[in-house]
């Protein structure tokens, strides 16, 4: 389905408040909600996805190691043949407080669609999927 | 084997270790009496335990930062700098988060890229992968009692390695370092697991040798109700004592609420005190830690020191012997070390202000610890009573019927149907109670404090508090009210934004 | 004109205002009636007294900063960075050291030298040679209600000009604004001075238009007992009512010892009501300000931070309308904006989270406030008797007898007898009564609190203790221990400096 | 006397406390101090030294016109005899938090011997006086 995502906290990560509220957030905003909880490996959003179809992961990362757990995503994603699957990354995405925009290209330039920055609003990725999964507007 | 609250024979104990050692080469000739061997020659002022007890009977609150890296020598610098730059009383070493899984091939990943880079790639200290030999190490460059602070659900070998390293405190235990910290590991393994841990501190103990425990008090940080987290803390504590440690710290995380907290703390004192020497553990010295908020920390650096002295403050009104410190880096990443000893300092300046001040009782906090004492009983009566008098047994049956029930945390094990919301106030109060048992008074007055802050905010009583509580810190306030105009936002709009 | 407690005549009035008016070319033509109707413009938003009712009426405790430089575009941009990237609520006009003086002359050249260096080389804005038509460009500029804050002597040509410039509070009076700034003016002069400029605002009211005064709470901001400055405090408030002020902010500098802050501001609002009641002045809208700690700051920007937070956690706690705002470069000087603008946000960061909560009432804090009333009762009392029922006569008397004394004060008229200092709890007492007239009770209960602190601390209360304290807070603590080894001290030592 | 100093506050400038507590200090360490108090202008200064036979000046300047306040007081001091003054500062000398160095060459510049930063330890001034004057150490 177009509007299935899977939500999931990457790696040996237990941060778990946002991850519930994401779910509730896009949830609300009409998504169909795959949520594969925290510490999961890129293989558990690999399955998700192929089992649920799904055209999006929305990866949370919060405690510090998201470079490494989120590195070669994007190739196993090709490997699989989910070949546009959008990846959307957000959190505390590395270790300590880094200036944001080369924060923003290394995660670019490891294959995600869009990376967001600490604390991000979760109505700004809603936003940004349904302009990329052009989707109409919510009246 | 089976769970049971009952202190581990030492062939048990044994038997358990030669498995433990040998989960990664490191483990290897551990030898318990030369450990003795060291660990007497630990100088005073160098012992976690001394130096909580010289606090507590100077009626001091002593203030520890969180701080890890990846390597031995860089952690060692950031500790020192802690301590000199800082002025730390007591020294962490926070341990990063594949060491936590025991994913100990993460770690020497993490180990040799961050030799690369110049940098720390891993969240922590990777203590079970440096070892005794480097874990001895930062313990004889540091000149400040030690501690390993982590979230490790299985924590059998670390902490092996780290008292053999003259560490004199653990925190942790099977509920504090599982519910908040993992998904699918059951209580009884981690129950078991730090049975395992309390054992080997019981173990020093019965040598001559005192180390510190100390159960993890905020639990999931977000929004937890007093009385559940001292729940937990005072049953974490039972189950240490009955392995033989005689020396805990029990913990909260602060609130926001300033008699609430203060109530709190006090309650959990006094409360776990009481059902120490009710289950006939007489000896066991008793001290507290307040953690600075928890919850999600605001951007803006100005407003981040608001939230840590506000949270220095509650410590040392309520008599903390103990306060964990944040940063101003919190909302965003592990703190440089110049930012931890900024937390540090404005923590201290604010303890040596109030030294000599503690929070004048009042009706208002008589009540409220009333409250406090009255819901945690029920939650602890509940438990003896579901593991027919086992507090083991009981903590793993309370949490599959939801009597104990932690709020936004990830693991399968918890039922998750409680939910919690702050009152008029700001006190933390039970929205949903899902199964928890309480009194019917108990959830009258409960009912009664929400609705009248839904009242004044004109909106039901629902999920969306929740959300809007866990929100309001990181936002600037205490209380999440809607954005939807009340009378008083109007109000303050008229005046604040209004334009000619 | 001989001095006397009355509301001055209009003839009277406008008679000085003649002299007032020519004593700088830009007091030419300043117009009264035209004044009154800009006033009547001044938009809600905009006015100091309706902003403090609504936050007085909403339980809320503003923040308002020191801001002011010399030239009006920086100083226009100044005060815009601080009401939207600080969040201040209520805005200042810290006014220059020469205007202060009246040496306008000096001022002008600060103002040309500061354009040249494209740095502001005076310590505030000298409104007096910006004139109405500068200082209403700075009124039309901002968009909160605006306060001249400044320290001068003689302030009846700034007053003039500020308020015709729609800028609608001045805080000042004729003894908070001499004794602290001055060194060889009369009490006669100033009390003179300031009854004007409270005819000044007088007339105003009499036209329908509202305008705040604040009497100078802190003094000197050095160990000034809580009944000393509240005295001060009221005998300003009822000086100013008596010229037909009708609203009325009485101020407080943070002591350090939360219950005799929260007991201080709390005693202050209720007697100073209670004489205004007395005294047949019944219209007067009486609001409060708490200033975070006016003594020497530590240098530390941390260490700031957490002063700052506790001088907002007491503010807040204690209800105040509004607090005043220190910043994290208070030790070193003036600060930038952004330096400003960090305070302001710790600030309101503490308020927000406190904004629902007060200081639960204590037996310790009754007893304190009742402590407080008794003293300043006694020093209200004998000023009246000096003065035969008449305040001001009263007053200047009362200073020459030593009656009213402000430790550190720089003026010749201060007698400069009484001697401050912290008791065991750091609360400040009185060490030396000089001849500040209290009854034995009052003398015996200040003595005993000094004698627990010298036993505590093997030593005599003497002034050493005095100049201890002075310097404790820029030292980070809040009390002035000796350097000499007592008991504690070695025992800490023992922990902490012990190498191996 | 070698011993007599003159001390106060140069300029518009009523800040009381650290005056009050200099007199203290430097008379504890046996120095004859001449107190003019706050709110001093360069010519009382001179006057009092000219009185007294003072050899040094200890000079604050806290509220931040100090240089403005300072600027030609060497040179007056030269014009009224006064050759070999000890011209010491102290204080919040310059309006802001500036760089330390730099504020210290400009004092010195306009020719005083020694100048202290924020919150200097007056014990700092009164060692520093006993070896300018060569005044032998205290027991
Ligand atoms: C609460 C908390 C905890 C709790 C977590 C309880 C739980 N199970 O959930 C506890 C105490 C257990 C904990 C533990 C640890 N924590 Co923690 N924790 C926090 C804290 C204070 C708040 C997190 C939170 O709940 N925020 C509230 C939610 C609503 O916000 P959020 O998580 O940011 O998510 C929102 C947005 O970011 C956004 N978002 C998130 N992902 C995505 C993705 C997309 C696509 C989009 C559009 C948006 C989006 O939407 C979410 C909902 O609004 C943060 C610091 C902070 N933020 O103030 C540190 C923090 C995340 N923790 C940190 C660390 C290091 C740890 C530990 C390793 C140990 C330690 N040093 O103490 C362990 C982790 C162990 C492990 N295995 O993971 C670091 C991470 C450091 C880094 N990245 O450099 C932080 C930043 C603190 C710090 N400054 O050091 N922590
Ligand atoms: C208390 C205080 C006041 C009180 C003063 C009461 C009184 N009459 O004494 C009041 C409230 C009245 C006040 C008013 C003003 N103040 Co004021 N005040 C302070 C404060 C908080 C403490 C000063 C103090 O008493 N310190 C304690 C004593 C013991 O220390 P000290 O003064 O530094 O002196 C010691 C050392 O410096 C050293 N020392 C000093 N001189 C010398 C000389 C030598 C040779 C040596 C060896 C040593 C030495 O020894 C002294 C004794 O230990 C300081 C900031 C701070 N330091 O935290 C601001 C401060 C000095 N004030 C300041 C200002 C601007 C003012 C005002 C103009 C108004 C305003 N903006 O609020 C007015 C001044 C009006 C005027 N005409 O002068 C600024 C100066 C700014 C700058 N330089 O850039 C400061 C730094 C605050 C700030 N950051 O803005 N103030």
């Amino acid at each position: 389905m177009t509007n299935t995502v899977v939500l999931g906290v990457i790696g040996a990560d237990c941060h778990a408040v946002g991850n519930k509220i994401l779910d509730y957030a896009f949830s609300k905003a009409g998504f169909n909600v795959v949520n594969i909880g925290v510490l999961s490996s890129q293989e558990e959003f690999i399955n998700a996805a192929e089992e649920t179809g799904a055209k999006a992961m929305i990866i949370s990362s919060l405690y510090g190691h998201g470079e490494i757990d989120c590195r070669g995503l994007r190739e196993k994603c090709d490997e699989a043949g989910l070949d546009d699957m959008l990846l959307y990354v957000g959190g505390n995405l590395v270790v300590g407080k880094h200036d944001w925009e080369e924060v923003k290209e290394k995660f670019l330039a490891m294959g995600f669609n869009r990376v967001y920055p600490p604390g991000a609003d979760p109505e700004q990725g809603i936003r940004d999927l349904r302009d990329d999964l052009k989707l109409p507007k919510p009246e | 084997m089976e769970l049971k609250n009952k202190k581990l024979s030492m062939d048990e104990f044994l038997r358990i270790r030669e498995e433990v050692l040998k989960q990664w080469p490191t483990g290897e000739g551990i030898d318990l009496e030369a450990n003795v061997a060291f660990l007497k020659q630990v100088p005073e002022h160098k012992s976690f335990p001394a130096k909580l007890r010289w606090a507590k009977e100077n009626g001091i609150t002593l203030a520890q930062p969180r701080a890890g890296v990846a390597l031995i020598d860089e952690h060692i610098q950031l500790l020192n700098f802690l301590h000199t730059e800082g002025g730390a009383d007591l020294l962490p070493s926070t341990i990063d988060s594949y060491t936590r899984q025991n994913k100990y091939n993460e770690c020497e990943r993490g180990i040799t890229e961050s030799r690369r880079e110049g940098r720390s790639l891993l969240n922590g200290f990777p203590g079970v992968n440096h070892g005794v030999h480097g874990c001895r190490k930062v313990f004889e460059s540091v000149n400040l009692p030690l501690q390993a602070r982590h979230g490790t659900p299985d924590a059998r070998l670390l902490s092996e390695i780290i008292h053999a390293a003259g560490w004199t405190s653990n925190e942790g235990g099977g509920i504090s370092y599982n519910i908040p910290y993992a998904k699918k590991v059951s209580l009884e393994k981690t129950i078991t697991d730090w049975q395992y841990c309390d054992r080997l501190v019981g173990y020093y103990e019965e040598q001559g040798i005192s180390i510190n425990r100390e159960p993890f008090g905020p639990l999931t940080g977000t929004l937890v109700p007093p009385s559940m987290s001292n729940a937990v803390a005072i049953i974490e504590a039972l189950l240490a004592a009955e392995q033989g440690v005689k020396n805990i710290t029990v913990g909260y995380g602060q609130c926001g609420n300033l008699v609430q907290d203060v109530a709190a703390i006090r309650a959990l004192e006094d409360q776990c005190n009481e059902y120490l020497i009710a289950s006939g553990y007489n000896n066991v010295y008793l001290t507290t830690v307040f953690h600075q908020w928890m919850g999600g920390f605001p951007q803006d650096e100005s407003k981040a020191f608001g939230v840590i002295s506000l949270g220095a403050i509650a410590a040392s009104l309520a008599g903390a012997t103990k306060v964990i410190v944040k940063t101003p880096h919190e909302a965003y990443g592990v703190p440089t070390k110049e930012a931890n000893a900024q937390g540090i300092r404005a923590t201290k300046m604010v303890l040596n202000l109030l030294q000599e001040q503690k929070m004048p009782l009042s009706i208002q906090q008589i009540n409220e610890s009333r409250m406090i004492k009255a819901e945690t009983q029920c939650i602890i009566d509940k438990v003896l009573e579901l593991g027919d008098g086992d507090l083991a047994i009981g903590t793993v049956r309370a949490f599959e019927a939801g009597v104990l029930d932690i709020p936004f945390a990830p693991s399968v094990y918890n039922a998750g149907k409680m939910m919690p919301a702050r009152d008029n106030d700001g006190a933390i109060r039970y929205l949903d109670f899902g199964n928890v048992p309480f009194s019917d008074e108990i959830k009258e007055f409960n009912r009664n404090k929400l609705e009248e802050r839904a009242m004044y905010e004109h909106r039901e009583v629902d999920f969306k508090m929740t959300i809007d509580d866990v929100y309001a810190v990181s936002k600037g306030n205490l209380i999440g009210r809607p954005e939807t105009e009340t009378d008083a936002a109007k109000s303050i709009k008229k005046y604040l934004y209004k334009t000619e």
